[in-house]
């Protein structure tokens, strides 16, 4: 089972805070959407409200076009993956795999036959009848998203799943659980705070910040084009210049910018002697870091400007020895993108945006 | 995340108790106040008029001052005994105080009397050592009597401040010392602080509990430490005025849950203990 | 852990000095009651006189002792259930009101402690005089003692509530267990040992618990520590200490059971953890 | 499953407390204080009532509070209330009189004689192991304040309602004359009161009395008569003066709202027995109430009773004048005590 | 101050547990050197026993050439950053930062001087006042940076010093305390198990294995030329191969192979038509993911061998759908590294490495 999900201008307010401010999204039957944000930007606030954990004090919560805002949690039929996993510790794996059947008064057998069915799907068959505390973290991450859809829910939320596993494994599981939410189809909205985790596993990304949706798009789309300042320096590294008719004036906002030019490090590079690029800086290299498939150069230019480059792990780094100047200019000038003023406003004047 | 709440589950969880509260709580202390008023509420006026309970009333909140500090600072240092002896001390010390917590108030008392009295356990354990011939001149005198009530209290300390121990973060004690704290410097920036919380929400409970002593300071410390329990049991007991008892009843009622109250909204007391 | 307690130094010197002299004002009354309790002779007195285990063998065989033991174990049982049962109610109410509302809950579940017993007392005997048919019957005297003892299971078993990871909870409400499931499959297990732990300590309040029973107990019915204190308003019997040992070192074993019990659980839990 | 437990304990107190109520027999609710002296009332009265007239003994722990509402007109579960007389003075008027046709205690007083059940004599008097004073110990009370000729510590009572004797026997040892005693010059009693406090070690209840004197830890002890009693019987040589010793008849009072007067005046008859009061006397050294105790009890017993032969230096108080000034006694005493 | 220091042949047992097994290690003056491994490898026990924290069974420790067995913690004038940071929660920041100074008695005035300086060096001058509480997880690692510092020990020692930040906060902090490092000169010894941390601030890194030291090399060095398997894996993805004088046998290990090739992904390319490489491999598309700055494209060979390559993200994909079938291959031969089976028995022995 797999249903559209809409959220339709959800506001919420907890003590103090404005918390989600007329946040709207739409999310397709079977799409994979990751909501990422800063810490404190709302992003497990939503997460709660499409589980039905949270009131909302204005707006709609769609399921299949249906309203659901009068339906508790249990009978929302969503299927949620808690940070912390939320196992519950007192039950063997199977018992917590097929707690949703017990909830729902099924016989004992099927239970098991479930429990199983979806532990092998988790890759985790004959495993049953072990409990939580003996397994590894990534093992119990498998085991809570085994739990999460051993309903065959019709919405698949994931609370920061990967946060507590260790780089080598979230990369693992990152993977995996894109190959599993396709295998079953289901429609996942996942939270994130990690932007590779996100570009990874998602069909689009919801940015959120401060309570608001700023851009809700492809991962390609995003990074390339963000639509202002703030989307671009949360997806990764980026040089931000003032510009005037593609022309680079150093620092957004200089005098006479007409916008600001995003030029990702990899598509900013240090320029051959000699060679020239409509779009270049000039800058001192301050810090060079080998970073395993990738050397990163940091540069300073004259007015102050850090200028970040960064480059395959086979280049020539002998010239960018620290306190040499260099030119550095980007050789495809169509990757360079443009934020016009008007777009740029939408991070101060935190207007939403619809999905 | 936030627990999810709905009504039924609160009504469920709640009222049940509360009810409860309102027939085993409400009910008794109705009566106290239908008995206090029974003469018209001229007991009230009469119970300040009497000097053997002013003089308890202040007997007793010096006492509980004085068992409350005690207590206290016995407790601290129980508790961190307990946390730095090695295991086999720690498990003694731990067992001498569930024993402790097993043996019914009247007989300890019973115990301590054995123990003071001019011929008693210690005077028999200091002449079998020789060291003396003549009666030991303790019981009943203040000394006798703080002792035995800070073992009576001391659990209410010591396991708040066992749990506080026990939680202390292991990289802040090795932050300390790998800075160079000495070991006045650990205390005071590491352990006291993990401390004072459970130290103090202990001290609040001990202090109230403190206000019903009676039998223990009465037999122990002599007559003189009559107690506003004392007292009160006098005018129940003996002189025949329940109205008077009824009516000392509530006044301590009443302060001892204003004291809580106060010292709860200063200290987060029941925040500490719930 | 060397610096565990090497960073309190010298401080250790009075600490352990202060802990040794605290156990021993703990310890040594209790000895010094067991000591008396095996005299030969009559008289409650230190050092007793010669040894004979006669007291404990009267004490054993006499209804009169036994009975109100048996009773004992039975009041202080159902005020146990009782004070566990409404304390843990209102652990987890807690967790489920609002700050406000909680703190004056939670303040109205400790107040118990306060209540000087007197007075108590003396309202509940009035109660039991106003509503007739109570009177002759155990009622007020357990519902009385499961007061006393419900802040002791509220504030343990609130430890262990506080400490509950929310989102169990949550997890089991998305997947469709309505609240009754997940209290009864979720959070109740879990609460389990503090809840023993609230119920170990509510029984031993309501075990040595007196100054109610003086008041509420019907004619001819005694508890124990009510036997107790009547044994020593006449005559200072060792009875009154050989009972009062065999009490404590019952309670003692229970509890190095359960402690057993527990730490043999927790080893489990950790071998199938480094399986 | 809780609700089930608690049917039965509820059931198992009314077992004990009174399955016989409903039968041909009934009950009776006797509240003394417990212990001895209750086990030889057990032994001496009520096995042998229980199996003659099929009426239960229920025996109660007193409780003070419980009694005085009873005295004084109110509700109660006691059928039989231990008394001393100057609470039957206190509280005649909800008290029931002895039925004309039953047998009176015929050593009390008249205006108590009426009312009183099962009554027992009991004594307060100063006692000492014997060893302590080889050469003879205090006579009376101006020996028992001379602490250079009888060193030690006394034993004294020390709870707040126990005032017992302490006012006479202070203003005896100041030189007061027994008859000039009552109306109680209650400043000059305290007065001379002060002047030992030094030398006292207090004791909450009596049977502390018992464990001051056998440990030496108190040289002389003012106690009521059966804890000295209690330690002859445990071997020890204790000497007990009679002399200026008071004496108060205590006994039993069936109040106005007791449930089963026609079995308390039942069993009231069956106590007035010679016979049975010289079992209980045997076994508790309490005065007995009725002359004709004495025809069963050996010589050497009578001599160590209260108002027994050859004590005749005892006297009695005026419970009138103590009925009267009920709360000033107490409250002086207790003034005192706090000090 | 700095000091160079010394492990030699370092042997720990905790309970039942060998936990370092005759650990050499040598560091230099102002060196920065990180032991990377995984989870219980026991990188902090080795901390411990630089910092007098924990008891060596055998081996000494020495510092400046001075074996600082007998030397209790609190004399071995190190400082240590915490994982959870153990700032003092009822001090302020000041009063935090100028501890070691309380501990050393040192007059009120200096205590404000060092702090108010280290604060400054940490950018967070003027902050004195505030508590720990008020700050964020950057600002509160900073602090206790410059609390370790303070002292001006002879030695810094940070215990994963980044696992509590976010990601974003951790790239900049990484860069930070690098600098910061170079600006004191201090010898520093870092623990991670993040590979990317390692190679950004270290001037060498030490790869623990249970217990024992697998390689201690520069970055480049580890991440080109790993001595064994576990090392190749654990430094970011590799592709292993069997390899017989420059010929891709398929998986590691397999008959004939007379050692195995590590290729990084981002030397291993999808051939255009025609081109060809000395070393190559065919194999199915099964995955493709958009990471920001690459694509990393997951394939599988004919005999089951994934293959993995990550491309910049200024390269077409349009040829590289699900499903289809490419040449992979190694552009440049010298950046494929051959472990010869000699050097990869290592792991299973659990033979140390010296420094
Ligand atoms: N119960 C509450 N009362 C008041 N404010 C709250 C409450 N719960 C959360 N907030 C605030 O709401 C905001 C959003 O919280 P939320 O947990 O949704 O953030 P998040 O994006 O999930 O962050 P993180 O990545 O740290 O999990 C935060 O600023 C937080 O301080
Ligand atoms: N007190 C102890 N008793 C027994 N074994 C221990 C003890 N402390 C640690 N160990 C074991 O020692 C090994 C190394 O622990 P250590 O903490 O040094 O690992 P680590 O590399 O720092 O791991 P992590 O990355 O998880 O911090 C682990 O296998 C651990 O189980
Ligand atoms: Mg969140
Ligand atoms: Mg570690």
């Amino acid at each position: 089972m797999t249903i559209p999900v809409t959220i339709d201008k959800v506001d919420v307010t907890l003590g103090p805070n404005h918390v989600l401010k007329q946040v709207c999204l739409d999310v397709k039957a079977g799409e994979f959407v990751t909501l990422l944000g800063a810490s404190g930007s709302g992003k497990s606030t939503l997460l709660n409200v499409i589980a039905g954990l949270q009131k909302v004090d204005t707006g709609h919560v769609l399921f299949n076009g249906e309203n659901v805002e009068k339906r508790a949690p249990q009978d929302r039929n969503v299927g949620v993956v808690f940070q912390s996993y939320a196992l519950f510790p007192h039950m063997t794996i199977g018992d917590n795999v097929s707690f949703p059947l017990l909830a729902a008064k099924r016989p004992v057998k099927e239970r098991k036959a479930v429990a199983a069915e979806m532990l092998e799907l988790v890759q985790l068959g004959g495993m049953a009848d072990r409990m939580p505390a003996s397994l590894s973290g990534g093992q119990r991450q498998r085991v809570a998203l085994a739990r999460a859809i051993a309903s065959n829910p019709g919405v698949l939320l994931l609370d920061e799943p990967m946060a507590a596993l260790d780089k080598q494994l979230r990369e693992h599981m990152q993977v995996e659980i894109k190959r599993i939410q396709e295998r079953v189809g289901i429609t996942t909205i996942a939270v994130t705070h990690d932007q590779t985790e996100a570009f990874t596993m998602s069909d689009r990304v919801a940015i959120m910040h401060q309570g608001c949706f700023v851009q809700i798009d492809a991962p390609q789309e995003l990074y390339r084009k963000p639509v202002n300042e703030y989307v671009a320096k949360f997806l990764g590294e980026a040089n931000l210049f003032g510009t005037a008719d593609g022309v680079l004036l150093g620092q957004p906002g200089t005098q006479g910018s007409q916008g600001t030019a995003v030029i990702r490090p990899e598509d900013l590079q240090p320029l051959h002697d000699g060679e020239t690029a409509r779009v270049s800086i000039e800058a001192t290299v301050s810090l060079v870091s080998f970073q395993g498939e990738r050397y990163r150069v940091e540069a300073r230019a004259a007015d102050g400007t850090t200028v970040i480059s960064t480059m395959p792990s086979n280049s020539d780094m002998s010239r960018l020895a620290v306190g040499s100047l260099m030119e550095f200019g980007c050789r495809q000038p169509e990757r360079m993108h443009v934020i016009v003023p008007q777009d740029s406003s939408a991070v101060v004047v935190e207007e939403p945006v619809a999905a | 995340m936030k627990p999810t709440r709905t009504q039924t589950e609160k009504r469920w969880l709640l009222w049940p108790p509360i009810v409860f509260f309102a027939i085993a709580l409400g009910a008794p202390i109705a009566m106290l106040i239908i008995q206090a008023f029974e003469s018209g509420g001229s007991a009230f006026g009469e119970m300040f008029a009497m000097n053997a309970f002013t003089a308890a009333l202040l007997r007793t909140l010096v006492m509980a001052v004085i068992v409350t500090l005690l207590t206290m600072l016995v407790g601290a240092l129980y508790g961190l005994g307990i946390w730095a002896a090695p295991s086999w001390l720690s498990m003694v010390l731990v067992a001498f105080l569930m024993l402790s917590l097993w043996t019914s108030i009247v007989v300890r008392t019973v115990g301590w009397m054995l123990i003071e009295i001019p011929r008693g356990a210690l005077f028999w354990l200091l002449n079998t050592l020789g060291l003396t011939d003549e009666p030991i001149e303790l019981y009943q005198t203040a000394i006798a009597m703080y002792p035995a009530m800070v073992a009576v209290m001391l659990p209410f300390v010591v396991l708040p401040v066992m749990t506080a121990m026990s939680g202390i973060d292991k990289e802040q004690l090795n932050a300390a010392v790998i800075f160079g704290a000495g070991p006045t410097l650990v205390l005071r920036s590491v352990i006291l602080p993990a401390l004072k919380p459970s130290l103090i929400s202990g001290g609040v409970l001990v202090f109230v509990m403190s206000l019903g002593f009676y039998v223990t300071p009465l037999l122990l410390g002599g007559p003189s430490n009559l107690t506003v329990s004392g007292v009160i049991n006098l005018q129940i007991n003996t002189t025949n005025r329940p109205d008077l008892g009824a009516a000392m009843s509530l006044l301590l009622v009443g302060a001892t849950v204003v004291i809580y109250l106060i010292a709860d909204k200063l200290f987060k007391v029941s925040e500490k203990w719930g | 852990m060397r610096t565990m307690t090497g960073a309190l130094g010298l401080y250790r010197v009075p600490i352990f000095a202060v802990s040794v002299l605290a156990g021993l004002m703990l310890f040594v009354p209790f000895l010094v009651l067991v000591a008396t309790s095996w005299t030969s002779g009559s008289l409650l007195l230190f050092p007793p006189q010669g040894f004979s285990l006669r007291w404990y063998e009267q004490v054993l065989q006499d209804p009169k002792w036994m009975d109100p033991f048996f009773l004992s174990l039975g009041v202080s049982g159902v005020a146990t259930v009782i004070a566990v049962i409404f304390g843990t109610l209102g652990a987890l109410a807690v967790t489920r009101l609002s700050q406000r509302s909680a703190r004056i809950v939670r303040t109205l579940f400790i107040v118990p402690i306060a209540l000087p017993p007197v007075a108590y007392a003396i309202g509940l005997y009035g109660m039991n005089l106003e509503l007739g048919f109570l009177r002759g019957t155990l009622v007020t005297l357990i519902l009385g003692e499961a007061l006393i003892a419900l802040p002791y299971v509220f504030v343990l078993v609130s430890a262990a509530t506080g400490k509950l990871d929310p989102n169990l909870r949550n997890a089991a409400v998305t997947m469709g267990a309505p609240w009754t499931l997940v209290l009864r499959r979720v959070e109740l297990p879990l609460l389990l040992p503090n809840i023993l732990a609230g119920a170990i300590f509510a029984f031993s309040i309501v075990f040595d618990e007196v100054v109610l029973s003086v008041f509420l107990l019907p004619p001819g019915v005694v508890t124990l520590p009510m036997k107790m204190l009547s044994a020593s308003t006449e005559a200072f019997s060792p009875a009154l200490t050989a009972t009062s040992t065999m009490v404590s070192l019952l309670a003692l074993i229970v509890l190095a059971l359960f402690a057993w019990f527990s730490q043999a659980s927790a080893r489990r839990t950790r071998k199938a953890a480094s399986k | 499953g809780v609700a089930a437990v608690t049917v039965a304990l509820v059931g198992c107190s009314s077992a004990t407390g009174g399955d016989s109520s409903g039968s041909e027999g009934g009950e009776v609710v006797w509240a003394d204080y417990g212990g001895p002296t209750n086990e030889s009332r057990q032994i001496a009265y009520f096995d042998g009532f229980e199996e003659e007239t099929g009426i239960k003994v229920i025996s109660a722990s007193l409780s003070d509070a419980i009694m005085a509402k009873m005295l004084e007109g109110g509700e109660g579960d006691y059928d039989l209330i231990q008394v001393s007389s100057d609470s039957l003075i206190k509280y005649k008027d909800n008290i029931v009189a002895l039925p004309d046709s039953a047998t009176k205690s015929d050593t009390l007083p008249e205006g108590i004689r009426d009312y009183a059940i099962g009554g027992f004599l009991i004594g307060i008097a100063q006692g000492w192991i014997t060893d302590t004073y080889p050469d003879g110990g205090p006579q009376d009370w101006a020996d028992f304040f001379d602490t250079k000729k009888f060193p030690g510590k006394r034993a004294w009572p020390g709870s707040p309602g126990s005032y017992d004797a302490s006012f006479e026997l202070a203003l005896l040892a100041d030189g007061v004359a027994q008859e000039d005693l009552y109306p109680l010059d209650l400043d000059r009693a305290t007065a001379k009161l002060d002047s030992i406090r030094g030398d006292l070690v207090f004791y909450e209840s009596y049977p502390e009395v018992q464990t001051l004197l056998s440990t030496g830890s108190a040289s002389i002890a003012v106690s009521v008569t059966g804890q000295f009693t209690a330690l002859i019987n445990q071997g020890l040589d204790v000497t007990v003066q009679w002399n200026e010793a008071f004496l108060s008849p205590n006994f039993f009072v069936v109040p106005a709202k007791a449930k089963n007067p026609e079995n308390a005046f039942e069993i009231a008859e069956w106590l007035t027995d010679g016979e049975r009061q010289a079992v209980f006397t045997e076994r508790t050294f309490y005065g007995p109430a009725n002359e004709v105790t004495f025809d069963f009890l050996e010589n050497s017993t009578a001599k160590r009773l209260p108002g027994g032969p050859g004590n005749d230096g005892s006297i009695y108080f005026d419970e009138q004048f103590r009925a009267d000034n009920l709360d000033e006694l107490v409250g002086r005493y207790t003034d005192w005590l706090a000090g």
